[in-house]
């Protein structure tokens, strides 16, 4: 069982480097190995959900080197819900990829595919800052060969601008990274948690300062306005499918804010606690607007989806920074949910892309294709999704989000700002879907022959655990308070990661 | 020492940060690797500084630098080596694809080829 | 005496590498900025072996091979980019 | 004995010193870049070589080891020098016999007899 | 589980005709759909009237399902005599709609996603009367928006019909926004989102200081979705829609979702000021705008829109009174109104469907042709009129009396006066239906024949007119009870005031007020031709026209915003973020107070501030350089050197060691790429701009240095360290601590690292690969070298010391590997060396040359050192130990002596393996695809020159 | 078998030799993984050095290595000399063409090494035909004399050790 931590960030390197092997990489095999492998790790981000559903904390130490010296996984409630949502998505993903041919359209799909898993599952699960530094490299780099897969002009120049941005970024994680190992001298980040609640008041400063800093990498990748310029970009050159994959990428940067600023920076963290308190949640709720105007001002679907993510992520990440147990709650249910919605709205994109032809996804009327009807009907769907609209999640998540935010000193304005994003939305949104396929006129469009009879399936999939996230919202946002609790009750976290009597290993110092 | 160390962190963060900013991809890729060598030493100088003190195991050594970070910056060196080699391969791939090293994919304003022999005797060599 | 000795040639090679930049900023043609650095380089090994006397320390041995091995390298490479412009062809 | 040795010591590097020096010296003052080849490559042979010679004498007079691998770094000086020199120099005609570099010192272009003998300038297609 | 069944129904019966919609081809698949879609609705209308005795009688049929117990959002529902009445409107005029509908389409409509809409409209419409939890009704009041936007947008290859939609949910969408958050406040300020415990709270919530915020957001979801003044102007427009969904929706349900909210909050909302005059206020001025212009009204449909916008005003008018009294007549003329207005749709569709056009211009005379419409017709127009004997006259009559008791503003005669107006405008449009089309000049030039429809068009309609002549002539029988227990539900009090449903109360104000509304419509109807002209020249804004110059500004607007701000432009996106990242930076630092490090520095040596002084002249050049790249290479080689030696002097071998070799490669790689990269761009930023970035680099240079800086000068805080130093030989097995660290102590982070560097690798493998087709291709095979290339490839003397480098390289890589856990050394950096020897080969003897030399693949190496990393760290699994634990042990061999093999080293082989395979892989496709460009004849010679070489034939 | 093992027993020499000295002890253990460097390394590398340059070993070598390591430290003092006190336009920099009479590339390049290491003297270039090295001098009073001086102390017992 305690091994079973590694399988999501083992398995995925072991296939991925098996895959790179020439007569894999040149056969149907890459496949095969991929696709398994994608469902051994499902499977396996089950199990460890399962595991972890009731409150347990298991600790793996890498190299049986005890914390804080040696590297652990830790697996709460929050990294077994990221972890599980990876694989969900990544199945989805990957079917629909192999459906469309996506995978052919390039090199190494499967590898980076693999990689990009790899690095996903194992930022979540790493209970170390400076691994999370290496696995976010990883992550990033898979998705820089994700993001080009299939190249163009286009895509080309806008990849620039994202690895550039993103190395950057990677630059400030270290500064941060170092500042904190500077001032607290160690890595763990439930070590650190203690270190920061009993820094002397003259480090406080620097350590508020290295908060800041980390923070700020994570609200870039996370797209957190200002620092959200390079998505759009990004996700409307990069084909759709890898944009729906990358619906989690954004997550990725929301996921170490939380666990960061609840774990490290929380109450006790002298004038560092708490830090990004102050300016995350205008930018947030600047984030939600900037990302629905864009819905509404988008020419292309792409686009269209790429805003969405931004608008979604605004809004979990207004819930994110209330950072109070109702707030980082309703966040956690919106966080599944903002992943298959935006991973569904690319993979609607994608089919509509597809069917078009010439049109491909410009928002101007084209002529009819096949399947349309379906494919409207799952646009209609994604559109309510990705909105927030009832009856899908969405809803639920804003409503907990208002709910959470009842009370807080800029209610009115986060009212205003996720409400109006809305508003947005539904305005670009039925714009999109009328002129795309109300207006779809004359003959229809060939077909080409590469059309597979399923290739609609993981976008139905998708759907499909999107409306089960709004049967379930019970047992889920039961989960997410749970999971809220065990965030805000540090000392089980750290007493399971350090064992039970942390100051022991001070002996040794 | 801390203070040349330190302002050396800053002079190469700052040439690297202004490189970054730049509207062409090569001076932008040297100014990720100013960066890199920037953060290198800043990460490394976050275990402070000892001179002659490696951080090689004696019996009877008391003081030695703090191995760590050295351990983090070996890491980071071979990462931001990677993402380097990706990041001009990619600037180079992205001029190729549409003859423009803007890095914004703006068309260039001035032509890159004309007469060889012409322009590299009006290029002031210095 | 020794220490002496080391400290002045530290000094005096530190001397000399600033000779180097001067000559490496101002050229005038390509050929003297890379032929300064190679300098620098085989000063910055003279510089490595000294300060492994001045420490009495094996472990900068390696540092100073390496550069010695690998430093012409990169003085190759440039004067091939001079030549051809492709520096593997 | 001791005495001895580190008085061939000191000796040893403070002349290995002074060659790097007056090579880089001769890197700033010599008039042209074939005639600032010379300093350099040689000057630093025998300084850097002096040095390690100091550093072979070292290690058994003060800390009872006998040490020879200064050699090796000898050995690669020695293999890379030549090619430096060579490659420089060849630059260096190719880019002043093709009027590249307008720096005219070095008579190339007057003093270099019959151009088209030389691999840097010709091909022999034989 | 009743009322959960019911709600499901629609749902259910939606789902299976989206299912089997497409399956059924040709003409009869309407009449089945419409079976399947009617058989549903009547399913769970008979659900519905089971209970209607029990709840008329008093009883309230609750259901609770737990759905979201953490914000307390259940699936509850409950059935009281309110829920009963709409629950009843929406089925049953559901069921005819349905009924009419089937007869209404051609064979060529796709019958089966019109029902299928239809059926999702219908759920949601009970859902949302038969809620319990203000929020469960807020997921079916969006629906509601949603498949009316479906419904209206039906005829999709109309443009008015996909404005129409847009236009609606816009409207609809926004105004349940508002509502969503009025709702969430309700329910913060009653602490229970529980309807009925909410309405229990009427104290409560009107004593909150944010009862007027609500009672707004609320209000504005009501309105918007009741079509009142100023949001009225959707609702004509949504007439785009199929005759069948207009009755349904914009008559008898949806727009009476609005008036059904305000009633069923009525009893915590109303009875304040702030109600009164918003909603009585509102009401009225819909009221009256509505009827203006449904007189001058063309289209029958658009006349019979803007009457339902002028009824809804007056509903709300009502319950914005706030007396039980003005409820109750509210809650009568609710009945009264879906009666005839759906009866008058579905006539002006008959007239449309049967005559070929709805403009009221071209009709007259049909009561000849059709007679049973006509009749029909005639009766529902007049009940619309609020002509006795019909039921319209009644609950109008009630109103009017209403209004005579109720002053605005203080001023008690203003609004009888306008209720009048009110009325006067709403019989001269209903009597311009009826004359227009039935008495008026017959035409001839008809589109169709017009003639009587089969009962499956007149049949629905038929039945509602008999309910409104029936209502009319014996309120008491067939609505008394009706009314009196929905207002009972609606007020949420036992005690009614004394009211009598009649015709005739005997010779009131309120008569007279009919009198004159009667007379005067009529007079008006006379003298249309001069109202109109009156009409016409009154500057009355055109709401679509406002509407979509609003909404092009607002995409405008949007698009500004939006492509102004996102250009992607690389600097700008750089510049933001590393302003913030400074201001976040100074933010931090200046909060609290920060104490500076007392550690003791160490002096600085000459030898260190020249260094200081080369490293920061480098840095400068570099950047001074930008026109002159080559140049900025050469510079930031003198920056990779001081390094270096900072490296070494600072107690960092081995960080040396990478440097040293990682710079080579760097420089290799770029010089590389340079040569395809223009070499001297000319332009380059403007003055200003370099400044401005000169500035914020200079600050963040700044920043960064005094971090540092704090940092250093403070003693070390304990760091986890010290453990490794300790465990490093007894624990990891090696002296190197820097080492154990990197393939023990955080081997994960060593593993995850060569992943990046391989993926790198395959990465720019990938991007190169294609890189000769398209137009990439074609710039390649275009590309001239931008400089005089001298004719030697192959230089001899380079070519021998490679021969010699690479051997005496390879020995020292092995010797750097081997000693790395002990001393400075390690996987990385031998992988580096043994490249860096390689690739010296590749630049002597040229690409192809060494290729052909090549034994392994490259992806190959790559793949196994993950592997090989990997397998080590598994191989600990066997033992029952976590992954990357480490082993290793002392052996003593004869003559060679104590050895130490440890797995660390074989994970170390696993790293030196992606490090070459990754380096070669990239710089060898790198020269690879320079080849391409400049198509040099492949040489199967080591060197150029070689006079050792016999002579090739022939020359 | 032999030859199998070894393709370039001078190689093979110089490595062991090398890592002997890399290891910087001489022990049991450095001798025999010396041998395992010896056999392996050259292995790899053969290809990469497929045309072996025929060697004599013996007093040539050493006799050559000597004479050589004297008349850099001799030149070197003279270069000094020269950079510290000869003005400018005192210096009689020159071309030198010397013809080769030795023909394998790595007899060569052992030439125009040792001409660049002996100060005074750098080779920059080999002719097309690769029968003539182009050497500069920094100040030579008699060009003849030069070239002559070069091949008699350098040439000539190059040809001496490369067969």
């Amino acid at each position: 069982m305690s091994d079973l931590i590694i399988v999501p960030i083992l398995l995925p390197a072991i296939i991925a480097a098996v895959c790179l092997v020439r007569v894999v990489r040149l056969s149907q095999l890459a496949r095969l190995l991929s696709g398994a492998s994608t469902l051994v790790i499902l499977a396996s981000a089950l199990a460890l959900f399962l595991s972890a559903k009731d409150g347990n904390i298991t600790i793996y130490e890498l190299g049986d080197w005890p914390a804080p010296f040696g590297i652990v996984l830790v697996l709460d409630r929050l990294s077994a819900l990221m972890v599980l949502l990876t694989s969900v998505l990544g199945v989805v993903v990957l079917a629909h990829a192999v459906l469309t041919g996506l995978d052919r359209r390039g090199m190494h799909f499967h590898p980076l595919f693999q990689f990009q898993l790899l690095g996903l599952n194992g930022s979540f699960l790493t209970g170390d800052l400076f691994n999370l530094f290496v696995f976010f490299e990883v992550l990033l780099i898979a998705s820089y060969g994700l993001m080009l897969h299939g190249q163009g002009q286009q895509r080309l120049h806008a990849g620039v601008k994202y690895v550039v941005v993103n190395l950057v970024g990677s630059t400030l994680f270290l500064i941060a990274v170092g500042i904190l190992y500077g001032v607290t001298g160690t890595l763990n980040m439930a070590d650190m948690a203690l270190r920061v609640a009993e820094a002397p008041m003259g480090d406080q400063p620097l350590i508020r300062a290295g908060a800041q800093l980390l923070i700020a990498v994570f609200a870039l990748k996370a797209a957190l306005l200002p620092l959200h310029l390079w998505l759009p970009q990004t996700y409307a050159s990069t084909s759709p499918a890898v944009a729906a994959l990358f619906a989690i990428l954004t997550k990725a940067g929301v996921y170490p804010i939380i666990r960061v600023t609840v774990l490290i920076f929380g109450a006790d963290a002298g004038v560092a606690a708490f830090a990004p308190v102050g300016w995350m949640l205008p930018a947030a709720m600047l984030t939600i607007l900037a990302g629905y105007v864009g819905v509404l001002a988008a020419r292309n679907l792409r686009s269209l989806a790429a805003f969405g993510v931004i608008g979604s992520t605004g809004t979990l990440l207004v819930a994110v920074s209330l950072f109070t147990p109702k707030g980082i709650a309703a966040a956690l249910y919106y966080m599944p949910h903002s992943v298959l919605a935006g991973g569904l709205v690319f993979l609607v994109t994608d089919l509509v892309r597809r069917g078009r032809g010439d049109d491909e996804d410009h928002l101007r009327p084209g002529r009819p294709f096949a399947r349309i009807g379906q494919v409207s009907v799952l646009f209609m769907l994604a559109a309510i999704a990705l909105a927030g609209l009832p009856p899908l999640s969405g809803f639920v998540g804003k409503v907990l989000i208002l709910d959470a935010s009842a009370g807080a000193a800029l209610m009115p304005w986060i009212w205003a700002a996720v409400l109006g994003g809305t508003f947005f939305a539904i305005l670009g949104l039925a714009r999109a879907g009328s002129t795309l396929f109300w207006k779809a006129q004359g003959e229809p469009a060939e077909v080409p022959p590469t059309r597979h009879p399923f290739e609609t399936a993981p976008a139905w999939f998708l759907l499909a655990l999107v409306a089960g996230l709004t049967i379930f919202a019970g047992p889920m946002t039961d989960y997410a308070g749970e999971t809220t609790t065990q965030l805000f009750e540090r000392t089980p976290y750290i007493e399971a990661v350090l064992g039970e009597a942390p100051r022991q290993a001070e002996g040794l110092r | 020492m801390e203070f040349l160390v330190a302002s050396g962190i800053g002079v190469l963060t700052a040439a690297g940060v202004y490189l970054t900013l730049r509207k062409r991809t090569f001076p932008v890729v040297l100014g990720i690797a100013m960066l890199s060598y920037a953060i290198n030493v800043f990460l490394f100088a976050m275990g402070r500084l000892m001179v002659d003190r490696p951080p090689i195991y004696g019996k009877d050594v008391a003081e030695y630098t703090d191995p760590l970070p050295q351990a983090l910056v070996l890491t980071a060196i071979v990462i931001s080596f990677g993402m380097s080699a990706f990041v001009v391969v990619l600037a180079l791939r992205a001029y190729l694809e549409s003859g423009s090293d803007h890095v914004d994919g703006d068309p260039d304003d001035a032509p890159d080829h004309e007469d060889v022999l012409a322009r590299q005797q009006r290029e002031d060599e210095r | 005496m020794i220490d002496f000795a080391v400290s002045a040639g530290f000094v005096i090679i530190a001397l000399a590498l600033v000779l180097n930049l001067w000559r490496l900023l101002k050229g005038p043609t390509r050929g003297d900025r890379i032929l300064a650095l190679d300098t620098m380089m085989i000063n910055a090994i003279a510089l490595i072996v000294l300060y492994g006397i001045y420490e009495s320390s094996t472990f900068y041995f390696e540092a100073s091979l390496l550069l010695a091995m690998v430093g012409f390298v990169g003085t190759v490479a440039y004067t091939k980019f001079l030549l051809r412009g492709d520096i593997v062809e | 004995m001791t005495q001895i040795a580190d008085f061939a010591i000191a000796a040893l590097i403070l002349a290995g010193a002074g060659f790097a020096l007056v090579g880089s010296w001769g890197l700033v003052r010599l008039p042209s870049l074939m005639t600032r080849l010379h300093g350099p490559t040689k000057a630093t042979t025998l300084g850097v070589g002096g040095i390690l010679l100091a550093s072979m004498i070292y290690w058994p007079v003060h800390e009872g080891r006998y040490t020879v691998h200064e050699l090796l770094i000898t050995i690669f000086l020695f293999i890379a020098a030549p090619i430096t020199a060579n490659m420089i120099g060849k630059a260096h005609l190719h880019r002043q016999g093709n009027y590249i570099d307008p720096n005219p010192a070095d008579d190339i272009r007057e003093g270099l007899p019959e151009r088209d003998r030389w691999a840097t300038f010709t091909r022999d297609e034989s | 589980m009743d009322l959960l069944t019911i709600s499901l129904l629609p749902f259910l019966g939606a789902l299976a005709l989206a299912i089997a919609g497409g399956s059924l081809p040709g003409g009869g698949s309407r009449r089945v759909h419409g079976a399947v879609a009617g058989a549903f609705a009547a399913t769970a209308l008979a659900l519905v009237m089971l209970h209607a005795p029990a709840v008329l009688g008093g009883e309230v049929i609750a259901e609770r399902h737990s759905w979201i117990p953490a914000i307390g959002l259940d699936a509850s529902f409950f059935l009281d005599p309110l829920g009963l009445l709409f629950a009843g409107l929406i089925l049953g005029i559901g069921v005819l709609v349905i009924a009419y509908a089937t007869f209404y389409l051609s064979d060529e409509e796709d019958s089966g996603r019109f029902f299928a809409f239809l059926m999702l409209f219908q759920g949601a419409m009970l859902g949302i009367v038969l809620s319990d939890n203000i929020l469960f009704m807020l997921v079916f009041w969006e629906m509601t928006s949603l498949s009316s936007f479906l419904l209206i947008g039906f005829w999709n290859h109309k443009p008015e019909g996909r404005q129409g939609a847009r236009m609606a949910l816009a409207v609809t969408g926004g105004g349940g926004l508002a509502l969503i958050g009025g709702m969430v406040l309700l329910g913060n300020i009653a602490g229970t989102y529980d309807l009925t415990a909410i309405l229990a709270q009427r104290e409560v919530v009107q004593a909150s200081p944010l009862y007027p915020v609500a009672l707004v957001l609320i209000l504005l979801g009501c309105f918007t979705k009741s079509a009142q003044f100023p949001f009225h102007f959707w609702l004509p427009h949504a007439m785009a829609a199929p005759t069948p969904v207009s009755a349904y929706l914009h008559s008898a349900t949806m727009v009476k979702a609005g008036v059904f909210l305000m009633a069923r909050l009525w009893p915590v909302l109303a009875g304040t000021d702030l109600w009164f005059y918003l909603v009585a206020t509102t009401g009225l001025l819909t009221m009256l705008v509505g009827a203006a212009i449904a007189l001058f009204k063309d289209d029958l449909k658009g006349l019979l829109a803007y009457s339902t916008v002028s009824h809804l005003g007056l509903l709300t008018m009502l319950l914005g009174f706030g007396t039980k009294m003005a409820a109750v007549v509210a809650v009568f003329h609710i009945v009264n109104h879906a009666t005839f207005k759906a009866a008058l749709f579905m006539n002006a569709g008959i007239v449309d469907h049967d005559a070929g056009t709805r403009d009221i211009r071209r009709l007259g005379g049909l009561i000849g042709l059709m007679p049973i419409a006509g009749i029909s017709g005639t009766i529902a127009g007049l009940s619309m009129a609020g002509l006795p004997p019909f039921n319209g006259f009644i609950s109008k009559e009630m109103m009017l009396e209403e209004a005579v008791h109720t002053a605005w503003a203080g001023v008690p005669w203003l609004l009888p006066a306008l209720v009048t107006l009110g009325s006067l405008l709403s019989a001269a449009y209903s009597f311009r239906y009826v004359y227009g089309v039935y008495f008026g000049p017959r035409h001839d030039d008809y589109p169709k024949s017009p003639h009587d429809p089969g009962i499956g068009l007149w049949g629905p309609p038929g039945v509602l007119v008999a309910l409104v002549v029936l209502i009319g002539l014996f309120p008491t029988t067939f609505a008394g009870s009706l009314v009196e227990s929905v207002s009972r539900a609606v007020v949420q009090d036992t005690e009614l005031p004394y009211y009598y449903l009649s015709l005739w109360h005997g010779f009131t104000l309120a008569l007279l007020m009919s009198v004159i509304a009667v007379v005067g419509g009529a007079a008006l109807l006379w003298r249309h031709g001069i109202a109109e002209r009156v009409w016409q020249s009154l500057p009355v804004p055109v709401a679509k026209r406002l509407f979509d110059s609003g909404i092009a500004k607002l995409v405008a607007a949007s698009r500004a915003f939006t492509e102004g701000v996102h250009t992607g432009s690389l600097p700008r996106t750089l510049f933001v973020f590393f302003l913030a990242a400074l201001a976040l930076g100074i933010e931090g630092m200046s909060a609290g107070s920060h104490a500076p490090g007392m550690r003791e520095t160490i002096p600085a040596s000459p030898v260190a501030i020249i260094s200081w002084a080369i490293l920061i002249a480098g840095a400068v050049a570099v950047v001074m350089s930008e026109t002159r790249r080559f140049l900025s290479l050469i510079y930031i080689s003198i920056i990779g050197l001081i390094v270096s030696l900072a490296f070494v002097f600072l107690s960092a071998p081995d960080l040396a060691l990478t440097q040293i070799s990682v710079e080579v490669v760097t420089i290799l790689l770029l010089l590389l790429a340079l040569n395809l990269l223009p070499k001297a761009p000319r332009s380059i930023s403007s003055l200003p701009r370099r400044v401005r970035d000169g500035a914020l680099a200079s600050a963040i240079g700044g920043g960064v240095a005094w971090l540092a800086y704090a940092v250093m000068t403070r003693p070390a805080n304990d760091p986890i360290s010290s453990y490794h130093w300790e465990m490093s030989k007894p624990g990891g097995g090696g002296t190197n601590v820097v080492n154990v660290i990197l393939v023990d102590f955080r081997g994960f982070d060593t593993f995850g690292e060569i992943i990046v560097l391989g993926i790198a690798a395959i990465g720019i493998y990938a991007l190169l690969r294609t890189a000769v087709r398209g137009e990439s291709g074609q710039r390649l095979l275009a590309w001239i070298p931008d400089q005089i290339r001298s004719p030697e490839r192959h230089p001899m003397m380079l070519v021998v010391a490679g021969r010699l480098i690479l051997p005496l390289a390879l020995v020292v890589a092995l010797y750097i590997f081997l000693r790395g856990h002990n001393l400075p050394g390690g996987g990385f950096i031998a992988g580096l060396v043994f490249s860096i020897a390689l690739l010296i080969q590749y630049m002597a003897s040229g690409f192809e040359w060494a290729e052909d030399r090549r034994r392994t693949e490259r992806h190959a190496l790559i793949s196994w050192g993950v592997l090989i990393a990997a397998a080590t760290g598994l191989g600990s699994l066997v033992f029952g130990k976590p992954f990357l634990t480490s082993a290793f042990d002392y052996f003593h061999l004869p003559l060679i002596g104590e050895i130490e093999l440890a797995t660390a080293m074989l994970f170390d082989i696993g790293v030196a393996l992606t490090v070459v395979g990754a380096v070669m892989l990239a710089l060898a496709q790198l020269s690879g695809a320079a080849q391409r460009a400049e198509k040099l004849e492949p040489s199967e010679h080591p060197m150029d020159i070689d006079p050792s070489r016999p002579k090739e034939q022939g020359t | 078998m032999i030859r199998n093992l070894f393709p370039h027993p001078g190689l093979s020499g110089l490595l062991a030799v090398f890592w002997v000295l890399l290891a910087n002890s001489v022990s049991w253990g450095s001798i025999i993984m010396a041998g395992i460097v010896a056999v392996v390394v050259p292995l790899f590398t053969s290809p990469y050095w497929r045309e072996k340059p025929r060697l004599r070993f013996g007093w040539a070598m050493l006799e050559y290595l000597l004479v050589v390591l004297w008349d850099i430290v001799v030149a070197n003092f003279e270069v000094a000399w020269i950079i510290l006190t000869k003005r400018d336009r005192d210096l009689r920099s020159a071309w030198l063409v010397i013809p080769l009479d030795v023909n394998q590339p790595e007899a060569i390049t052992a030439l125009a090494g040792t001409i660049s290491l002996t100060p005074g003297t750098v080779s920059a270039d080999v002719s097309a035909c690769g029968r003539m090295l182009l050497v500069h001098a920094l100040d030579v009073g008699d060009r003849d004399e030069a070239v002559a001086r070069i091949k008699a102390r350098y040439e000539a017992r190059l040809t001496r050790i490369f067969r």
